[in-house]
This record gives structure tokens, sequence and C-alpha cells, in this order.
């Protein structure tokens, strides 16, 4: 069934609320990254997105975020929709006034802003207040060391601490889709089981949807309800997580468990080179 | 010590201009990181509609000044529409280039509406100087003494407690960044040209006034107050203001002790001579926010 | 001797201790990990070996000379070299271009012989070319070689970084989460290519890395910042096993 | 029919163009005078003229492309800075070149051979303000001295005739007590004044352009100075009185060329000529300037032409034949020789009165040997 | 169709050209300008040499703004330190030509390296106005000491003398202007495929890791205002060379904007960009003018109204072309060449 475009039906999980459908990617004109990529994200599930480095995952997200117009790409085919209607064409303000924000990787918070102004311009969208000052004191609960740092400029901060702000600014814009771009990078250990707590409850608590990409394959598929394997821009493999997970190649490549010794297996017994197997080229 | 005084006072009194003129600048730069090389023809562009306004159509100084302020406002976001809209996302240094084009294209037209002769102004202020202490200053000085004051206070609390006022900031730091959050980068530019090409008509009234006539030269202006909002902190409202001044009483100090001395020439150098010993000292001017750099 | 003693740094900035009293040693052909929460002062005690910060108290001894006075190319000149966590190349330029001012330090030629070019100034640059095609071979990019770094993913910048390190010859590699951004076969084969730097080249290595993974595997010791301190030193073994480097960072034992 | 090309090198655009431009289109309007009233034996003149925005670069190829390509048998220059960047090529080139610029060493032939103008010398100029000054320093019953200032820009113009001027005043028993470099684009000359203020200053010649003037005016006034202001051909003009309404009442200045619409013979055409093209514009002694230009060369162009020789050796010779020729009262009559290039010695100094100016007489300075060129 | 590549040595690899194509075309390029005067007029002579001369000078300015990320705004008063540099030694000492261009280079670069010291702390644009003081400094200098320098009237410079010829039309200068154009551009290109031109581009992109790399930073940021200020001293030579007479209004600010404008339409930190900008600014105002010039000839009373046109159009180009092609003339150019490689296999 189509409806302006989008199409509603038959995920396995239910309403599609995002949608790709064959969508190519170029940079400067010549370099095309996202081969025809299509994927969906149901409403209110958390859909994790792995795949190795240069796959074109964080493409993907600029693509349906719009931000990729200013890097110097742009979507030549396919669609995306979301909430049945196109997107393609939007520029990144409006896609983030219909719902959809986007946690940049590698940070990227505004480094002359003091920790709570760049809390402040995650709402920027919003009008309420009250629940403006709710979700801000909710994000401190979070990250206490935010709290701490409040009045500090954002670029004096660590790399885990500048992640935790990232994080937060994406709390405070409530919006209906959330993507995050490798939300653990550099992040500790107990922040990182937090971290993956977090997104579970806002997706419970909240009913938002979100699109999570993350090389943390073991935590993102333990609280994913559907997943997507990428290789140089296309999806290679989908499913619940559970059969990914029990995919042998999802195994080696991904949760560092396979090779079919069954057991853990040591960094330091790797006697040579794994070639990479290569899943489609 | 009289002399001395009086170049101090009139430096303060004069270097208010500079600190009008410089909040253009610092207003875009905050907000765009750009450095505007067309203010100066928004200066001029200002005060040629005033003057067209209150000369050629009999409109009553208040009245054409507020229309004058309308049509900066205007200026400005057709400014961002046509020019600066299609650069979002560009990198600084072409923006900074567009507006040395823009200046050529905003120049050619005052030209070719207003020619190149001079006009006089009319006299908005009483021509009466008001005496200062051992110094009669003119009273367009002391206008321009409170405008600035009072934008001083307008500017400061804007950028540090409204939400578009902070947003200009972010929007500085990285547009992307700013898209990505929901911010309106075309709203941010519109906002921040209008308020600068408003400032500069202000500005350029005055000036115009004090000067008593008006013609395109009067756009070097945009230049001469470069090193001002240098030595105060390109981002820095406060150093704007601060600046001003400062500039003003270095160049009078200057102009009245090193030039017989030098036979002339000094009261342009000398400021700038000072103002590359207190940038060595403060890479960031006095009042500017220091860039971060971390790895 | 150990390659590097860190004695007694103290870093603080405008209200923010970042380091309080740390003091350490590496022995030469180490792997030394370091570990902490978020903001403990892992890279701020990598800044202050490579000389980026200036402790303000404290010095540092590389190959038993002090070093706290030298500036951070006259550092490198020595042997230090190290990568980044936010990613520091110079993006503008190409995969290949990066790893040779890897090279910076190794070279003699001047303005003059560089600008005629022909005669030694380019013996000198096709010798360094080679010695950056090995790196790049070794560590698997050739297919990048010549694309402009800023346009990499996230994960082969931090590959071109460790490149660029190398293309130093480095005695003490510094590297800041090395691992980031990266998927389990992706980590396997950055830990053999760290393993390999240190155990065939000899490497000295500190390593900043959150994965428990790959520091308890490859390290041959671990040193645990908290808050700016010192909290624990030893083998992996040792710092597993401390109560409070438990409490503080890993939580309940991390798989 | 022949043409005879005549170049032009204006400025329309750039710093000098609030002047500039009423100068070339008097130049304009000149030559289409002439051109519609019999031309040159009968032959018209071609003005090939383009603005360069007083860019230096652009008036060089300007000045490569009228004498290479278009091979123009004069130019009619502009400003100090294309005619000096300009003066040892036209030498060689041997292209006569009239300018506006009244340098006094242009005047020198032995040095620059080739160049022209139509008014007294800077230098001259001066020394005639200086005379009056004298005048009326008794007149007004001053005991001693005189205490002069002069206030010039720090460029080939301000500083033209200051060493010239300076030597005269000391022959002729005036204390040049302060000199005050005003830089070109003055907002505020409180500083410099203030220094006259200590000093003493009774009178004060402004050797820079009208805005440059008024604002001077103005701030005199702000700070209650007594002093009597003159100014040069560049500052002093129907727009002075425009722009300084009454403050620039009592102020003297030097005009080489009369008022728009004072009547002389000369005057009716170029107001018929105003009239005809510009109607509606305001005429000025710039604009008058401009036509007196060619009137002077278009008389030398004739003459080269019953010579035969219309080429640049023909046209500099032909100028040299003038002489006490009138220009119908638009300037004084002018003579040149081969050896001396000053067009006339009599400077005639204005006065504002009541808004107008007011010619208040001719000063003559001796055509002596040692003043040529300085 | 060349269609990807195939190389075989490292030393082929980082040869200037990437085949032999380009090759013959830049040999017959250069052949074509050398015989080029025997047939253009003085006029189009007059604005080639003004080409190459902003070409030497855009490339010392894209030096230390384009590639090593030093925005300088002292272009003009370098150019004058050349001239007058130039001044001196043809005019009051005689010194033939050979020697005075590279000895006005190096005492350029000498003010440039003065000049530089402030970039020790100073970024961005607060360098960029440290650089303008070094403008109105010099401007200061060369206006007031008079005895070397004609003050305010200029000083005239004697034609440079080849081999008992007077290089003193456009025909001669060309010859002097065109191959130390050359020589330059080869120069310059080489420059930055060598470690200092590398290291120059790392202290833009990344300083800090700049240092990290062992590049010392401070030193190398005076050797780009040094190795910038010697090409635009060499500018500054032949201009006084070719100008014959130089006064402070040949060096007036708005030079330097001009020259910056040169730099970013052609392409910040490309030896190309340079080439593309400095015939773009030089050429624009010419052909702008030729053509109003000819308007106006046709309508006399059109002129003074054609003039201000000139201005807009300028105004004008500039921004349609930063709009459309913000990264100047050489990406342009780049692109285009990328994507004929690749053709037909686009992508
Ligand atoms: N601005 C750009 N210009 C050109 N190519 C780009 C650009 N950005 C990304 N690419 C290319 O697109 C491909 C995909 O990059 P992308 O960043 O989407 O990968 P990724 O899957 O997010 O990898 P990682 O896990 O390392 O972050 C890479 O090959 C990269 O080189
Ligand atoms: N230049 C600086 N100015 C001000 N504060 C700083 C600066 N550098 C670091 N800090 C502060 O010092 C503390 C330690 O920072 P550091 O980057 O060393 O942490 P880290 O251990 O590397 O953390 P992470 O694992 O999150 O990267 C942080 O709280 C940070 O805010
Ligand atoms: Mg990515
Ligand atoms: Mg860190």
């Amino acid at each position: 069934m189509n409806i302006a475009g989008g199409t509603f039906g038959s995920h396995p999980l239910g309403y599609r609320m995002l949608e790709l459908k064959n969508v190519e990617v170029i940079y400067d004109d010549v370099i095309l990254v996202l081969k025809g990529l299509s994927l969906s994200v149901p409403e209110g599930k958390i859909v994790a997105l792995l795949g190795s480095n240069g796959a074109g995952k964080s493409t993907t997200l600029k693509a349906i975020s719009g931000l990729l117009r200013s890097e110097e790409g742009e979507v030549t085919d396919g669609g995306i929709f979301f909430e049945g209607q196109p997107m393609h064409e939007l520029p990144p303000e409006t896609v983030v006034r219909r719902g959809i924000f986007q946690v940049m990787e590698g940070r990227r918070v505004f480094e002359d802003l003091t920790v709570e102004e760049n809390i402040d311009m995650g709402g920027y969208i919003r009008n309420d207040r009250a629940g403006l000052r709710a979700d801000k004191e909710a994000c401190y609960e979070f990250f206490p060391r935010l709290r701490e740092r409040r009045k500090k400029l954002a670029g004096y901060l660590s790399g885990g601490e500048q992640q935790m702000l990232a994080i937060s600014r994406a709390l405070m814009a409530r919006p209906k889709l959330m993507m995050l771009d490798e939300p653990s990078l550099g992040l500790a250990p107990l922040l990182v089981a937090e971290i993956f707590r977090i997104i579970k409850r806002i997706n419970e608590e909240r009913k938002t949807t979100i699109l999570l990409v993350e090389q943390n394959a073991n935590l993102a598929l333990s609280i994913a309800d559907y997943g997507y394997i990428m290789e140089s821009g296309r999806v290679v493999l989908d499913g619940d997580p559970e059969k990914l997970r029990s995919n042998e190649d999802v195994k080696e490549f991904y949760l560092g468990g396979g090779g079919g010794e069954g057991g853990k297996k040591s960094y330091k017994n790797l006697k040579f080179y794994k070639r990479r197997k290569r899943w489609l080229s | 010590m009289e002399f001395f005084l009086q170049l101090v006072l009139n430096g303060i009194v004069v270097g208010s201009i500079y600190s009008l003129v410089g909040l253009g600048f610092v207003v875009i730069y905050k907000s765009t990181s750009v450095l505007n090389f067309a203010q100066g023809e928004f200066l001029v562009l200002g005060a040629y509609v005033c003057l067209t306004l209150t000369v050629q159509h009999q409109v009553p100084f208040f009245w054409s000044f507020l229309i004058t302020l309308v049509f900066s406002a205007l200026l400005g976001i057709l400014t961002e529409r046509l020019i600066l809209r299609p650069m979002i996302g560009e990198p600084v240094i072409s923006l900074i280039m567009v507006t040395l084009g823009l200046s050529s294209l905003l120049k050619a037209i005052i030209q070719g509406i207003w020619g190149t002769d001079l006009r006089p102004f009319p006299d908005i202020f009483p021509a009466e100087p008001v005496q200062i202490g051992p110094l009669p200053v003119s009273q367009g000085y002391l206008i321009s003494l409170v405008s600035v004051t009072i934008l001083l206070i307008i500017f400061t609390l804007f950028f540090k407690f409204t939400r578009s006022g902070v947003a200009m900031r972010a929007t500085a730091f990285s547009q992307q960044v700013s898209l990505s959050m929901g911010i309106s980068v075309k709203r941010i530019f519109a906002l921040a040209w209008s308020i600068a090409a408003v400032v500069s008509a202000i500005g350029g009234v005055l000036l115009a006034g004090i000067r008593g006539g008006l013609d395109g030269a009067m756009s070097f202006f945009g230049l001469k107050v470069i090193p001002v909002v240098i030595l105060g902190g390109l981002d820095s409202i406060a150093g704007a203001i601060v600046g001003g001044p400062i500039m003003g009483i270095l160049e009078n100090l200057a102009g009245g002790y090193l030039d017989p001395l030098v036979g002339g020439g000094a009261k342009e150098v000398a400021p700038f001579f000072i103002l590359v010993l207190i940038l060595s000292i403060k890479p960031y001017g006095l009042f500017g926010k220091v860039k971060i750099e971390r790895v | 001797m150990p390659l590097l003693r860190v004695n007694n740094l103290i870093l603080h900035f405008r209200g923010v201790t970042a380091l309080s009293d740390v003091s350490f040693e590496v022995r030469r052909g180490a792997l030394h990990a370091v570990i902490g929460p978020n903001g403990a002062g892992k890279t701020s005690l990598l800044n202050c070996i490579s000389g980026v910060y200036r402790p303000q108290r404290g010095n540092i001894q590389f190959d038993g000379a002090d070093v706290s006075k030298l500036s951070p190319a006259t550092r490198t000149k020595l042997g230090i070299a190290r990568t980044f966590q936010n990613i520091a190349l110079f993006k503008g330029m190409t995969v290949l271009d990066n790893l040779l001012i890897g090279r910076h330090v190794h070279q003699r030629e001047g303005v003059l012989a560089g600008g005629a070019y022909y005669g030694p100034a380019r013996r000198e640059e096709i010798a360094n070319r080679e010695i950056v095609e090995d790196i790049i071979e070794f560590l698997e990019i050739q297919h990048i070689r010549k694309k402009t770094v800023g346009t990499l993913a996230y994960g082969l910048q931090k590959r071109v970084e460790l490149a660029r390190a190398l293309a130093l010859e480095p005695r003490l590699l510094l590297l800041d989460e090395p691992m980031a951004g990266m998927n389990a076969e992706e980590k396997e084969d950055m830990a053999r290519f760290i393993l390999d730097i240190n155990e065939d080249r000899g490497t000295t290595m500190i390593m900043i890395e959150h994965d428990m993974g790959v520091v308890m595997d490859v390290s041959h010791r671990v040193t645990v910042l908290s808050f700016g301190e010192k909290i624990a030193d030893g083998t992996p073994e040792e710092v597993q096993g401390d109560a409070a480097v438990q409490e503080a960072y890993l939580g309940q034992a991390h798989g | 029919q022949q043409e005879i090309k005549v170049g032009g090198i204006f400025d329309l655009t750039g710093v000098t163009s609030d002047v500039g431009k009423p100068f070339a289109q008097g130049v304009q309007d000149g030559v289409q005078w002439v051109n519609d009233n019999g031309g040159i034996n009968g032959k018209k003149i071609k003005l090939i003229g383009a603005d360069y925005a007083y860019k230096i670069d652009q008036a060089r190829a300007l000045y490569k492309k009228l004498v290479n390509d278009d091979k123009v048998v004069m130019i009619q220059g502009w400003g100090t800075g294309d005619t000096e960047a300009l003066k040892d090529f036209v030498g060689q080139d041997k292209v006569p070149y009239f300018s506006a610029s009244f340098s006094a060493p242009l005047s020198d032939p032995a040095k620059f051979p080739y160049n022209f103008f139509v008014a007294p010398t800077y230098t001259d100029q001066l020394r005639s303000w200086l005379d009056w000054v004298k005048q009326d320093y008794a007149k007004s019953g001053g005991k001693g001295r005189p205490q002069v200032a002069f206030m010039y820009g720090d460029n080939a113009y301000g500083k033209s005739p200051i060493a010239g001027g300076k030597k005269y005043a000391a022959e002729i028993g005036i204390d040049v007590v302060d000199e005050a470099v005003l830089p070109g684009n003055l907002q505020d000359a409180t500083s410099q004044l203030l220094t006259m203020k200590q000093k003493g200053v009774e009178y004060a010649y402004i050797n820079v352009t009208t805005t440059g003037v008024s604002l001077v005016l103005r701030d005199a006034k702000k700070l209650g100075m007594a002093v009597k202001f003159g100014s040069n051909p560049y500052g002093f003009s129907e727009s002075l009185v425009k722009l300084a309404g009454p403050l620039a009442e009592g102020v003297t200045g030097v005009m080489p060329h009369a008022p728009y619409g004072t009547p002389v013979p000369g005057m009716t055409n170029v107001v018929a000529m105003h009239d005809k093209l510009r109607a509606g514009e305001i005429g000025d002694a710039l604009y008058v300037r401009g036509y007196a230009y060619v009137m002077v060369w278009s008389e030398a162009l004739k003459r080269a032409d019953k010579a035969g020789q219309l080429n640049g050796p023909g046209v500099k010779a032909a100028t040299e034949t003038l002489a006490d020729f009138s220009t119908g009262g638009l300037s004084q009559s002018v003579t040149y020789t081969p050896t001396d290039h000053r067009p006339t010695m009599t400077t005639s100094i204005y006065q504002v009165q009541g808004g107008k100016l007011v010619k208040i007489g001719d000063y003559i300075m001796p055509r002596t040997k040692e003043w040529l060129g300085l | 169709m060349r269609c990807g590549d195939f190389r075989q040595s490292y030393a082929e690899d980082m040869a200037l050209f990437d085949s032999p194509l380009p090759r013959v075309l830049l040999t017959g390029l250069l052949v074509f300008l050398l015989v080029l005067p025997q047939f253009a007029t003085t006029y189009w002579l007059d604005v080639l040499n003004r080409i190459f001369i902003a070409i030497i000078g855009a490339m010392g300015l894209n030096v230390v703004t384009g590639f090593t990320g030093l925005i300088s705004l002292g272009t003009a008063a370098f150019l004058a330190v050349g001239g007058y540099a130039t001044a001196a030694m043809a005019g009051k000492a005689g010194l033939p030509f050979v020697v005075v261009i590279p000895l006005s280079g190096l005492i350029t670069a000498a003010v440039g390296l003065v000049f530089g010291i402030p970039s020790l702390r100073l970024k961005g644009l607060y360098l960029a106005v440290a650089t303008l003081a070094a403008h109105y400094m010099v401007e200061f200098t060369v206006t007031h000491w008079e005895h070397m320098t004609g003050g305010v009237n200029g000083i005239s410079i004697p034609a440079a003398q080849f081999a008992g010829i007077e290089l003193k039309d456009d025909r001669g200068i060309y010859y002097l202007v065109f191959p130390v154009m050359v020589g330059l551009l080869f120069f310059t290109k080489n420059l930055f495929r060598t470690k200092v031109g590398k290291a120059f581009v790392a202290i833009r992109d990344q300083d800090i890791s700049a240092e990290v790399m062992g590049v010392d930073v401070f030193r190398y940021k005076l050797l780009a205002f040094a190795v910038s200020s010697f090409l635009i001293g060499v500018a500054g030579s032949l201009l006084a060379y070719q100008g014959r007479i130089i006064s402070p209004e040949n060096f007036p600010i708005t030079l330097a904007i001009d020259y910056l404008g040169m730099i970013i339409i052609g392409g910040l930190g490309s030896v190309l960009g340079s080439i593309f900008g400095a015939i773009f600014i030089t050429l624009l105002p010419e052909i702008l003018r030729l053509a109003t010039d000819a308007l106006g000839n046709h309508w006399p009373g059109l002129m003074v109204i054609v003039a201000p046109i000139k201005t807009g159009v300028f105004g004008l180009v500039v921004i349609l072309f930063l709009i459309f092609e913000p990264d100047g003339m050489a990406a342009r150019w780049h692109h285009i060449k990328t994507y004929w490689k690749l053709y037909p296999f686009s992508y």
C-alpha cells in the first residue's frame, strides 16, 4: 500500500515510521557511497545499524537528517520517507522540526558555549518552558558530571564528557525519532552500560523511536528490536537480534566471539591476520 | 595638562562613533564568524536614504530616521536572502570575500543613484556644542555616546540570555551542528545582518550629521573601525564599546604629541603600533574570547 | 632505567584539577595501558608527556633526560609520537601527505632544495615515500592512499592517525583510544597492529583504551586514573582485581 | 571626414570622483561644443575617455592603450597620481599631457616638456594667498608678524606647495608656526586644531579637498577658534558653501577658474552647453575648469593642424605658441613658452561673503626663473 | 580515453604531471607565450605583464594565507618594500637587475619575517590586523623617509638593462617578467610537494598536531612569511621596473584586498588557483572597461553613467562566482579533471 510515496505495512514489527528505499548518495558529484540502501524503522522500536568502518552508516544518518548537503553530499536516487512524507528534499532544520534528531558522530559540541547553553540549544525547537526545565534536570540526573561542569565551556570537557553532552542535547529535543551515531564512543565501561540503559529507558518511557548506529554490537543488539548490517553502502543482512546474533559471520566480525572455537579468544593469541571475508563486493 | 585632557576627552567622544560602527561588525562576527567588509557601504546607504527622505521628500527627520532603520533591516534580510543563503555551509573565508564583492556592488548602486558629488547633510543636531569640562563637544558625538551605551546593554543581555542570542553564537561555531539542532541558520543570518545594517545606519546618519556632508567616500569608515573591534576582541560587545574610545584616545594623543614631531601621519600609525603591542599581550583583544584549541 | 618516568605531575585549569600528583614509569619495550573513568585526566596526562600541556608541577624524564621544558616539536624529535582522541589529522590533505608529514623530522632538505626539487630533495622524497609506503602496506590502507583524509570514515581516520605516528619511527608511542569506533573485527586488526609494532619494532607504547577486553589481553602493565589521581598501577590481573578500580571504573566485571 | 583622437583619463568612481566627475563633464561638453562649432578646422575631436578610478596601474594601462593602440595626439589627464606616474612616459612617448594637477615641477619644461596645465601653480597660489594674508593683517590692524599654519594631506597634492610656501612666508615676514597633516579620510580635526590653538595661529591654509575643509571649519567653530581660513582650488568652490553653509562665511580661497555663472564673456557658452546637456544638474567651478581646458588645447590643436603637425611634438609646439590666450574670462589668459609652462602668474582670490563667492582680488607673482618648477 | 592511473614507480607517481599529455600541453603553452609578444599590441602586453606580476604576488600571498592559513593584509606593503628596494638599488646604486630582483625579494623577505613575528601568538583575523598594521607602518615609512623613497612624490627607476639593451617598452619587460614568473611557479609548485611546503599546509590544517609531528610551528610560520614576502617582493621589484616610477599611491590598502580576492577566487592553497585568480582579477576590470568604454564612446554622455556599472559588475561577478564556486576556480578545474579522468565510469 502506497500513500504519498511512503509505504505502510508489513514490517515485522509494525508501522514503518521511517523508510529508506533504494537510496543512493554521492559525495562531491563523483563518490558513490550509498548504493541503493533500503531499510525501515518501525515506530516505537529500537533499530540497530551495524557495519564496518566506511560502510556508510554515518552517511545514512546524514542523508535522513539532511545534513549531507553541507558536506557536498547528495541523495541522487531513491527516497526517504518519514511518517509517509518524502524527506530527502527538506532542509535539516525542518527535519528536526518534523521530529527527527541526530546525534552526530564525534561529539560535535558547541565548544565556546557553556555546558548549560549547549543543553539549551538541544531544546531549541521546543517552547514549553516547564518541560524544558524538567528535561534539563533529567539530563543532569543522567550525567551528574555535567551538572558539575554546568558553567564551563564545552570545549574544555574531556572526550567522554562531551559525548554525554551530545546525548543530553538529543534528550532535550524530545524527538519522535532519535538517531544516535556511536553514542558509546569514548565512554568508560561503566558509562557505556549506563548509556544503553538510558537509551532503553527513553525508548520505553517516552516512546521515542531510535535508530542506533553502534560498533559495540553486543550491547546494541541487546537492547535493539531489529538490526541491519551494512557493507559498502548496502544492507547485507537484517533481522531480529536473535537471528543476527546467531549468524556465524556476525559473531565473527561484530561480536568478536565467532571463529568456531566457541569461547572468547584473546587478542594476544591472534597468530595471523584474518582475511576479511567479503560479504558482497 | 588642559591640552592633554582635551585630547583624551575628544578621543573618548570621537571613539564613541567607532564603537557604534564596531558593534555592527561584532554582531555579524558573533553569529557568523564573518568579518563584513561591506559595513562601510551599509553606513553610507543608511545615511543616503535618510538624507533623501528628509531633503528630497521633506519627511520630518524623526520619521525619515525611523524609515531608514526599517529600510536597513530589510536590506539585511535581502542580503541574507540573495547572497548569504546560497553560501551557507561554505568556508568562512569565502564568505568574507563575498562581503568584499557586496561592498563593490553596493558602492556602484550608491554611485548610480546618488552620484559621487558631496551632498550637504541636514543639520540634525543643534549647532551649539556642549561644554564638557574644558572641551566643547558636538552634540552628534554625545548622541552617539548615549546610543552606544544603550546598545551595549541591549546586546549584552541579548547574547547572554535570549535563545536567539545563544543560537547566534552557536551558529558562529558551527553551522552544521546548529542545523542539526533545528536552528534555522537562514533566520540567524538574516537577523544578524539586519541588526548590523540597522546599527550601521544609525552610525551613518550620526556621522553624516557630524561631518555635515555625505558622499560615498564615507564608507572608508568600515575599514577604519576594524582595528577597533580587533582591539576590543572581535566577538565582544563590550570590547567594541571599550575599543572605540581607547582607539580614539590613542589617535588623539598621537595626533597631539607625535604628529608635530614627525611631520604628520602618526595619528594614523601610532594606534596600530600600540594595537600590535596590546595584541601581543592579549592575543584575542581586550575582551575577545580565546579560541578553544584542544587535542 | 625506564624509558619514561613521570614524577608528581600536577595540572589544573582554573578550578578543575586534571592531574594531582601522578607518578609512574614505563619500561622499555612495554605496552603500558592507562585507563580510568571519563574526565579522569588520561588525555591530559598524554598531553603533558607530549608537551601540549605544561603541568604546573612535576617533571617528565624521557630516556634519562628531563624533557619537561621542551617544546612538543623537540620532544617529537627525541622520539615521542602520539595519536589523538579527537582525531587531529590534517583534514585537507591526502592520507599520503599526512604520513609524509610524519617524516618531517627525518628530512633534511630546506626551502631552496625543495623548490629546486631535482637533485637531493627528490632523492630524499623518494626514500621517504618508500618508508611511508611500507607503513601503508603494514596497516592495510593502500586503497585510501590518495583520499582526502577529511572524507574518510571515522574508523579509518583512526588508522591513518596511527600510521602517521608510525611514520615518525618513534621510540615511545602514545595512543589515545586507538580503537574507539571500531567493530570487533576491526579491533582485532588494530590490536594485532599494535602488538606487531610493540613486538617487532620494539616500540614502547602508552595506550589509553576503554575496551577492557583489549587492555587485559595486550598490555603488560596498567595504570588507573580517577579524578586526576593514580588509584592503581600493576599488571592487568592485579588491576582487574583491585577493589578501587572495580568501583571507580569497571562496575561489574566487564565481559 | 577626419577625426582627431584625444585621450581622456578621468576619475569617475575613485577617491577623487566628487571633483573628478564634474571636471570630466566639463571636458566632454567642451569637446562637444568645439565639434558643434566647426571642430578643429573642420575636423572633429574624438575624445576617447575612460575612468581609471584613481588606480595608478589602471591609469598606466589606459595610457598605454591610448598611446599605442588608439594613437591619440594628446591626453587630457586628471589627478596628481596619474600625472606623476606618467610624467616620464609622456616625455618619452612625446604625448602632450594636460592634467588638472597644478604641481609646480610640472611647469618646468626642462624636466617635463610634455606636461601642461591651465592655472597658476599650486605654489604660486599659496604665495598669492600669503600676500593676501599680509595685506589683510595690516588692514585689520595686526601688529608684529602674522601667525600662519599650513594644513595639508600626506600626499603629493597636499604637500606640493608647502616647501615653497614656507620659504616665501619667511621672505615676506610671515611666521609659519604650525603644520598639521590631515589624513585622507578625515573625520575629526580636533587634535590638530587644539595644537594650532595652543600656538596662537591666526591664519590657516587648508590644502585638502572640500569635505576636509568643511570638517576643519566645523571643528574650529566648535572650539570657538577665530582663525581665518583659506583654501585651494580643490577645497574651495561652490560646493564648500553648499556643504559648510554659514561656517564658510569669510573663508578665502584660490579660484583659478571662474565660479559657474560668473558674468564673463566665455561663460555664455558654458552655461548654454550645461543647460543643453545637463539640465537640472548644478554647475560648478570644476565644470568650468574642464571646459576651460578644452578651450586651451583645442586652440593648440587648431594651430598644430594648420601647421600640418597633428602629432605629439606638433601639439606641444603649438601649445607653446599660445601667448596671452584668453579663455573668455573662464581663467586668466594663458601663455606657454618652450622654456616655461607656467600658464599664468595671476591668482584670483575669492571670499565667501553672504553665501556667495566674491572675488577680492588678483595677486600677481613675478615670473622669475628661480621659481620655475618650485 | 585515459581511465584510472597506472604508474610504475614512486618517482613517477610524484612527478608534477600525472601523464604526458599535460606536459605536452604545457610546453605548447610556454612556447606560445614566448612568441606572443611578436603579435600582441602594447596594451595587451602591458595587461599580460601585469597579470604575470600579479601571479607572482598572488602566489606569494597564497603561500602564507592559502597554504599556511595566516591571513595577510600586508601584500601592498610588501610589494612596496620590493619596489622601493629596487628603486634604491637600481636607481641610487645602479645595480643590474639580475642582482636587484633577487635582492629585493630577500629584503622584502626580511621585512616579512619581522612582521611575521606576531604570528607567534596571533591567529586568524587578529593576525590579519597585525599585518594591516604592517601596511600602515610601511606606508608611513615610505612617505616620510624622503631621501630614500622620494616621499609622496615617488621615485623613478631606470629601465632594466640586458646585454646593453634597455628593457623599456612592454616587450622588453615581458621578457623580463615572464621567465621570472615561470621559474617561481616551478619553485612554488616544487616547494609544495616537498617537506617545507607540506609543513606549511600541516600548520594550516591543525597547528597543534603539526607541532606534535615535530614541525617547529613558529619557525615555519616565519618561514612562510619569508617565502611569501620574497615572492611578493620580487613582484614589487618587477612592478617597479615595469612602472618606472613608484609612489605611495601605487600601494593602497585596496591593493592588498584585491590580492586576497585573487587567491580566494582562484583557490586558496593552490598554485593553479593563484594563476587563475590573478588572471581573473586583473583581466576583469580591463574587460569591463573595454566594454563600458565602448559604450561610453558611442554615446559620450553615457561615460559618466556607465562608469559605476564597472564597479557593480565587478562586485556582482565576485559574488556570483563565490556562490557557485566557493572553493575557487582551481577546485572547479580539479573537478572537471577528475570527472574526465574517470569518464565514462564516473562513479
Ligand atoms: N564528505 C565526504 N566526501 C567524500 N566522501 C565521504 C565524505 N564523507 C564520507 N565519505 C565516504 O563515504 C564512505 C562512508 O562513510 P561513513 O562516514 O558513512 O562511514 P561509517 O559507516 O559511518 O564508518 P565509521 O564506522 O568509521 O564511522 C567512506 O568511504 C567515506 O570515505
Ligand atoms: N584545556 C583545558 N582547559 C580546561 N579544562 C580542561 C582542559 N583539558 C582538560 N580539562 C579538564 O580536565 C579533566 C580531565 O580531562 P581529560 O581530557 O584528561 O580526561 P580523560 O581522562 O581523557 O577523559 P575521557 O576518557 O572522557 O577522554 C576534564 O574534566 C576536563 O574538563
Ligand atoms: Mg560513522
Ligand atoms: Mg580523553
